[in-house]
């Protein structure tokens, strides 16, 4: 395990291609600065995001996890963001009521025009993660199998 | 004929913990057609290399570190011993990760498990090969096995069929059995293409067609269920005895070892006491689950 | 099986104190509560209320010898090459104490796959290491049937030494040479009269009694071979499994395993877990799957521990615990089922 | 009751209306029913309706090929309606006969109770608010919201609302819900870790037999995303990690078809308390998308439709 002093948050963002991956794009190529802790991954909406991907990432390590689409009424697909919407919103919420910080489940409307946008919402996003420290939750190795009924 | 016989269980025992596999290592691969791919590989351990024994008809359990293990027969022959292979048809986890590893890549491989080809029971015998598609891996050892010991064996009839010709697996087998003349071969495919001059027609079709003498021989099948199922009757329409006819089968074995328990058709463990069956054996199994 | 008549005996009450003895030697078990389910856990060194409620456990001891999951090796790439690691040999002396004669002669049942042909070196060692002190029951449940599998309440065959609950005091009879040898070693024990031999006589011959459920196994294989191919009958039984894995995951005769490998940051471990021929997937290859239907699945664990085991092995692979029964989610009874068997037809 | 059930049973299969019965009869142990699914007539005679009638039969409905005669609950009819909602059944293929249900009784609290099992039992019989037991030939009295189980004291719908022919008089719910509650609200006590800490604990113990899954009516997945393995989600090993991922996953999944009919809880061998994840999930559907399961055979599924305005605080 690493120092705490040395410690950066990882996080993982999944990102509509038609409008937050470009204004990802958007936000490299005018050169905004945000923090270099995001991985992406590109989908093709963010209506394809299933919340065992949210889920997989934290068991992952990740120490938040990213969704990003388009702005309410322009997806490409019509109402791909608005499915996303319902899913993250019922993982945020059932994932707070297990435990989890709810800072490590963000979601963002970031549309291609948006390069400004994407930089803050990563900035804010890692700032916040610094904040709440790093992703523990399966790091434990508790098992009554391992350590009980059967050593 | 007691192929079941399990004397052979103990033939080749791991030194120690059975489940452990050997490293080994991929010497060269050979895309046989999309999606199949036969891998050439020998242990690293040197001692091992010159120790390991295993009979035609066996299989192996390999490992893809991190992905998992599946069992695969070994396809290459125990007369030509300077590798092992096993052909691999990617279907699942295992073979999907198979098929990305490259030469020099290492691997696990555990075996050789499970009964083999009865060869006493062969010699002298006619022996009629019928395969379907990567069905011809387990009877490839075996084929080379006769060859290599020709004078022991009677006529052999190699009638092997796939889908297309480019799903015809051992392209290169298939040229030398066409040229040697103590064999005949016939290829068949399901449906030709621009370039095929040779046979269409499904395999039991063709079967029936050649018609192979079944008096004093042997008919060694391998192939896909369905071709099996077909291919029977006309194994019996031709006279044969279901003593005389000789299959291998195929099932999801984990241990390989006879005791995670998925293998089973009755009490008959396929990785314990088959894979090699005859169809006497199977037709008293009283159940439809082979 | 004729236990010796050199017994000796010790009052509930000191069970801490000879608990405590043999902790210095092993780690000891009892039946313990989590939550409700009952389970083996290790002896935290007071507690001895077990004596007052324990029936049965939930998770079979098996779960010692074939745990829910264990590490087969750790596999790890050096310098472009794999290097395995074994788990190191699992040396520590158990005692497990209060098994009931079910699970004890469970363990005798799944010895004999495991050491066919190939050993299995994990379950192997395990059964090496590990005293088994067993309890006769009093109180079996409605759902136990070991009398109609050849066995009793009080059945010593399986264990190392024999407890008999004759009320304030447990009888201590030695059965194999370690279990006599421990009895020799243990101070404290009081010598058993005549009077409390007759007593546990009295008590075995009670609890005998007490178990009422009852399979006819005669010629079982052979039936169950008859109706193998009644298809309407293996579906009309099957209607109401849902095909869950408690009868056989929870069972102390069922063994079957998945093996998978895990790979995190270059270090990977090949995991052996319980798995059960509940599930489709079991047996499921790309093309097909000889037991997709749940008949079959059924069909399946019924005549394996019926029929198959019986042919393979010479022994039914079941003890009549009565697990499947009672904690099945929809009853669904193998007894039942065993005793409805349609006659040849 | 029994009476007309199984004449209204026998009517059905009589007259063709349905191809199978769907029910309860009594179980092999004292105190237990178990599902009765018959084509035979003759063997309605055995159907039962008493205070241990766990099971939700809906579940059976998605495997049965024909038109089915179904004994439903409140809960039950409502897995019904979510089922008709998903397309997983048409209605016109299932005949409910409904029962008014005051409540089911969890032998687990009454073992609790009265320090015995089961089996050791004498009677248990339900008299009005009142649950009365015997054992050792003493009686003793018990209140409903001692002994019945928690989703039935938080049951808001009783009496099913879907139904072909309703058996008996329309029930109230127990008036005073706050002790079906009262683990959930004890867990929502706690601060986050400690909380992330019981479900670890509570899931370390979980054995992967997939009771909680199969019972379910709401799980109907051919091919469940445990059993993926390209990509693998989730380790077939019962590690705390994956075992919790797996029930987090269900949960999402099932939210808006699970009706608080508590089989998953029941069902599980090594009493992981379930319902306190699945009556959480039920009731952040309510909150948020003000939805509830199987209420209208009519209403879209909850994941397939959204509002132009809802939920979006979270979103930056």
């Amino acid at each position: 395990m690493k120092q705490e002093s040395e410690w950066e948050p990882r996080l993982l963002g999944f990102l509509c291609k038609w409008c937050s991956y470009a204004g990802a794009d958007l936000a490299g190529t005018s050169r905004k600065k945000y923090p270099a802790n995001i991985r992406i991954i590109k989908v093709p909406c963010s209506g394809r995001i299933d919340p065992l991907f949210i889920l997989k990432a934290l068991r992952l390590g990740f120490d938040g996890v990213l969704v990003s689409g388009c702005h309410p009424g322009e997806c490409h697909y019509q109402t791909g963001n608005y499915r996303a919407r319902r899913r993250i919103a019922l993982t945020k919420k059932f994932l707070e009521y297990m435990g989890v910080e709810p800072t490590r489940i963000q979601a963002s409307w970031v549309s291609a025009s948006e390069g400004g946008k994407f930089a803050e919402v990563v900035t804010e996003v890692t700032n916040e993660l610094k904040e709440i420290g790093p992703n523990r939750l399966f790091d434990e190795e508790r098992d009554i199998y391992g350590t009980k009924i059967a050593p | 004929m007691a192929i079941t016989d399990i004397s052979h269980r103990k033939r080749f025992l791991a030194q120690g913990n059975v489940y452990l596999p050997h490293i080994a290592v991929i010497e060269k691969i050979i895309e046989e057609t999309p999606g199949v791919r036969t891998f050439h590989f020998n242990f690293k351990d040197e001692k091992l290399r010159e120790e390991f024994t295993f009979e035609s008809g066996q299989f192996g359990e390999c490992s893809v570190f991190g992905v998992g293990e599946a069992p695969f027969c070994i396809s290459s022959s125990p007369t030509r011993r300077d590798h092992l292979e096993f052909a691999v048809q990617q279907a699942g986890r295992v073979t999907n990760a198979l098929h990305r590893l490259g030469v020099g890549a290492e691997i696990g491989f555990r075996g050789p498990y499970g009964n083999s080809f009865p060869l006493e029971l062969l010699q002298g015998k006619n022996l009629v090969f019928i395969g379907g598609g990567i069905g011809l891996a387990p009877l490839r050892s075996l084929i080379w096995n006769v060859i290599d010991n020709r004078e022991k064996y009677g006529n052999i009839d190699i009638i092997y069929g796939a889908r297309s010709p480019a799903d015809l697996c051992f392209g290169y087998d298939l040229d030398s059995w066409d040229k040697d003349r103590a064999v005949n071969m016939i290829t068949t495919v399901d449906r030709g293409d621009e370039g095929w001059t040779g046979r269409v027609g499904l395999v039991p079709h063709v079967l029936e067609q050649v018609a192979p003498a079944a008096d004093n021989a042997v008919a060694i099948v391998c192939g896909p269920p369905i071709m099996i199922r077909f291919t029977f009757p006309v194994l019996v329409k031709l006279g044969f005895t279901p003593e005389q006819i000789i299959t291998t089968l195929e099932k999801r074995m984990k241990c390989g070892i006879g005791k995670c328990g998925r293998c089973n058709i009755g009490n008959i463990y396929v990785c314990r006491d088959g894979p090699v069956f005859t169809y006497a054996q199977i037709k008293s199994f009283v159940s439809s689950e082979y | 099986m004729r236990l010796i008549n050199n017994s000796k005996k010790v009052n509930k009450k000191d069970i801490g104190k000879l608990l405590s003895q043999w902790s210095e030697e092993f780690v000891v078990f009892v039946p313990s509560k989590e939550n409700g389910v009952v389970m083996m856990a290790k002896w935290d060194g007071t507690d001895t209320s077990f004596v007052d409620w324990y029936r049965n456990t939930v998770i079979p001891p098996k779960a010692h010898f074939l745990p829910p999951m264990e590490e087969m090796f750790r596999f790890q790439k050096d310098k472009g090459s794999y290097q395995l690691e074994q788990p190191a040999s699992d040396g520590q002396k158990q005692l497990i104490f209060a098994i009931r004669p079910c699970d004890a002669n469970a363990l005798a049942i799944l010895d004999k796959v495991f050491e066919d042909a190939y050993e299995d070196p994990y379950y192997l060692s395990r059964r090496k290491n590990r005293l088994l002190v067993g309890l006769g029951c009093t109180n079996p449940y409605d759902s136990c049937f070991c009398t109609s599998l050849g066995s009793s309440p009080s059945d010593a065959a399986n264990v190392d030494l024999m407890l008999t609950d004759i009320g304030d005091e447990f009888l201590i009879e030695g059965v194999t040479d370690a279990g006599k040898q421990l009895i020799a070693q243990t101070s404290g024990l009081e010598e058993a009269t005549e009077a409390d031999d007759s007593r546990a006589k009295e008590v075995r011959e009670a609890s005998y009694h007490k178990v009422t459920r009852r399979i006819d196994t005669k010629d079982i294989n052979s039936k169950l071979l008859s109706c193998f191919e009644d298809e309407d009958y293996w579906e009309k039984v099957a209607a109401k499994c849902i095909s869950c894995g408690i009868c056989t995951l929870l069972c102390p005769t069922c063994y079957c395993f998945d093996i998978s490998d895990e790979l995190v940051k270059q270090q990977g471990t090949r995991f052996r877990c319980w798995d059960s021929c509940a599930f489709p997937i079991y047996t499921k290859m790309p093309m097909e799957n000889p037991r997709e239907e749940k008949w079959r699945r059924v069909r399946q664990k019924v005549c394996h521990k019926y029929e198959f085991y019986l042919m393979n092995f010479g022994v039914i692979a079941c003890t009549g615990c009565g697990r499947c029964i009672r904690l099945c989610p929809v009853n669904w009874d193998i007894t039942q089922t065993l005793n409805s068997l349609p006659a040849k037809t | 009751m029994e009476q007309k059930l199984r004449r209204e049973a026998k009517a059905l299969l009589e007259q063709g209306q349905v191809d199978y019965i769907v029910g309860f009869e009594p179980g092999s142990l004292k105190f237990t029913t178990t599902p009765l699914i018959t084509r035979d007539k003759e063997e309605v005679d055995r159907l039962v309706i008493n205070p241990f009638i766990v099971n939700n039969l809906a579940n059976f409905l998605t495997e049965l090929k024909g038109r089915v005669g179904i004994i439903a609950k409140g809960c039950d009819s409502r897995s019904i309606v979510s089922l008709i909602q998903d397309n997983k059944v048409a209605r016109e293929d299932v005949v409910i006969l409904g029962i008014p249900c005051p409540g089911i009784i969890d032998l687990s609290k009454v073992e609790e109770l009265i320090g015995k099992d089961r089996d050791e039992l004498e009677a248990i019989s339900r008299e009005g608010d009142k649950v009365v037991i015997t054992a050792d030939g003493k009686t003793s009295e018990f209140s409903i919201t001692e002994v019945l189980f928690d989703n039935c004291l938080g049951c808001e719908l009783p009496t099913p609302q879907e139904y072909d022919i309703l058996l008996g008089e329309p029930t109230l719910p127990v008036t005073d819900r706050s002790a079906s509650q009262a683990k959930i609200e004890q867990l929502k006590g706690m601060p986050p870790q400690p909380r992330w800490e019981f479900w670890s604990n509570e899931l370390s113990r979980c054995i992967r037999c997939y009771a909680c899954r199969n019972v379910c009516p709401a799980c109907f997945c051919q091919r469940c995303f445990v059993e993926e393995t390209e990509p693998q989600w989730l380790m077939p090993v019962p590690r705390w990690q994956d075992n919790l991922m797996f029930q987090v996953i269900r949960n999402i999944h099932v939210a808006g078809r699970c009706t608080d009919c508590g089989e998953c809880e029941r069902a599980c061998p090594v009493n992981i308390p379930l319902r306190s994840l699945t009556k959480e999930m039920y009731d952040i559907v309510g909150e948020l998308f003000h939805f509830k399961a199987g209420m209208d055979k009519d209403t879209a599924p909850l994941m397939t439709h959204y509002e132009q305005e809802e939920a979006e605080d979270f979103i930056r």
